[in-house]
């Protein structure tokens, strides 16, 4: 990684995930990490994880888990009493995600400083024997077909290979979409969103950006029953006494 | 056998071998006891002070490897790459590093990103390896790192692994043992 | 540099070479001059007094090597019947078993890593050998195994090699001929 100043945001090249999103949002806010409240930064997670161009389809999933986490203990602090703590442990969610954040933030730390290691260069050698007996001895050929099907098996997606998910995903679009959508008619339920036959990948895009919706006050969200339909309405006027 | 000569016979044997070499093997090569074999490593690395060679240790396993200072030479003599690792590589190896044994799905809890393309990187380029299955459900394997690591790296051992203070003070150099 | 650190980078070219190497050719690797590099090899062949290691030399080419009263530690170790390679070295000798004729370059895609050193050290036990120029662009060397490899190996032929399914389920046990 380029030791320069980082990018302003996080592009799908250089990001390193949701936590080191996160990380990034404390540390470019000089906030303690012990202390800062991580449902404050709900808002500019979801700005952040919008502003990205596209998504990698197979880590949208990841993006998400963090993005719902810290809606969720925002929407705590704002309406305690609308969302109470279903249960003891999740009184501990912040907690829980606060140890994630300094555990990750020390992965990096040991990342960096291996890094520097490797970049100094000062690695050693070893040598591959001297005393060359010919011809050798010895050899085992059940060592040597699996050493074969070790290769075999690394081998059997080199990154050239890999499948690049073919389906990439921009929040920013999706979120467009919905907005013209929910502009058109005022309401509209999460299947009818989601279509016949949703990837994961398009699920969570298309559910990222109702957060991001709903987190700018476009649309409300309802839920009549647990597991029931999720229906998405279009909020009739903007309510400025809310909170941000 | 003095410590000296058994240092000199330890020598003879780790610059012939070609992989590491546990300490019961060389006990058992040179005719010596497990303790005078752990002195006669202690004297060897007592020699090797500023001199082109120095010790390396994964576990119990010896091997004698050029001193780190020295890669700049080494390199150009046998015109070896560089070894390049991407951001996200070397985070998984950190955390393989400082947190072995440990799964798959703990690198990926604690980096919070899918780890597959990460962990095969650094599979086949020998930095780490599967060291077996844990028990437990599914039976994961666990991941450790190779004796390559330590070489790539210039660490004569785990032990010589960088100490990064963590956030919160801690010094949190040794490898953390997962529970 | 002075006269040890000379001395120490001499020291360690001469390890990892696993061919004598010429007093020019270590002045040219280590950036210093003759009058230097001999004076770093006398200082080098004090170093060694007492140790398990010597410094030889045929003519002007010099070469490390284990001191001549630890033969029976060495020949103890080497002794045992068994193929010393690497993992590393393992790996690629079953990339040029299992799909020779071989290009370096198809063994390093396979194995996605560098391999000059590995194909070096198993040319170097005849375990492989080149077979002749690929008549293709930049005609690079194809290799394949040696009759010592069989003989290493205890196979009658190539058609002896065991039967490896890879993951995917395919069969390949045979060679298989590359495009």
């Amino acid at each position: 990684m380029p030791s320069g100043p980082r990018p302003p945001e996080v592009t799908v090249d250089g990001f390193e995930g949701p936590l080191d999103l996160l990380l990034e949002l404390v540390e470019d806010k000089k906030l303690d990490i012990f202390t800062v409240r991580l449902g404050d930064l709900a808002d500019e997670y979801l700005v952040r994880v919008r502003a990205m161009a596209t998504l990698p389809a197979d880590e949208v999933s990841a993006f998400l888990y963090i993005a719902s986490r810290l809606v969720l203990l925002k929407a705590r602090s704002l309406l305690p009493s609308l969302v109470p703590p279903s249960d003891d442990d999740e009184v501990d969610t912040e907690a829980e995600l606060r140890l994630r954040l300094i555990e990750y933030a020390t992965t990096k730390d040991r990342a960096a400083a291996l890094g520097d290691r490797m970049r100094a260069g000062e690695r050693a050698f070893h040598r591959e024997g001297g005393s060359v007996i010919l011809p050798p001895k010895g050899g085992d050929p059940d060592a040597l077909a699996a050493a074969w099907l070790k290769v075999l098996a690394l081998t059997r997606e080199t990154p050239e290979e890999v499948e690049v998910p073919g389906e990439r995903y921009s929040v920013e679009q999706r979120t467009a979409e919905i907005e013209a959508l929910i502009a058109k008619q005022p309401s509209v339920t999460f299947v009818t969103l989601l279509g016949e036959r949703p990837t994961l990948g398009y699920a969570i895009v298309t559910f990222i950006s109702l957060l991001d919706l709903y987190r700018r006050l476009v649309i409300d969200i309802t839920q009549d029953e647990l597991f029931g339909e999720i229906r998405i309405e279009r909020k009739v006027q903007r309510m400025e006494e809310l909170p941000e | 056998m003095t410590r000296s000569t058994i240092a000199a016979a330890i020598e003879a044997v780790l610059f012939v071998a070609e992989k590491p070499v546990s300490r019961s093997e060389l006990a058992k090569t040179i005719g010596a006891g497990a303790k005078a074999v752990s002195e006669g490593l202690v004297e060897l690395e007592e020699w090797y002070q500023g001199t082109g060679l120095r010790l390396q240790h994964e576990g119990d396993d010896w091997q004698i490897v050029t001193a780190p200072e020295q890669a700049p030479f080494v390199a150009a003599y046998l015109g070896a790459d560089r070894l390049r690792l991407s951001g996200a590589a070397l985070e998984t190896l950190s955390v393989v590093a400082y947190r072995q044994p440990v799964t798959r799905v703990e690198i990926e809890s604690i980096r919070g990103v899918n780890c597959d393309q990460t962990i095969y990187t650094l599979m086949q380029r020998r930095l780490i390896e599967e060291l077996g299955r844990r028990e437990a459900p599914g039976s994961p394997f666990e991941y450790g790192t190779t004796w390559e690591f330590l070489e790539c790296f210039g660490l004569t051992s785990l032990d010589a692994l960088p100490t990064v203070l963590s956030p919160d003070g801690v010094r949190s150099g040794e490898p953390v043992p997962t529970e």
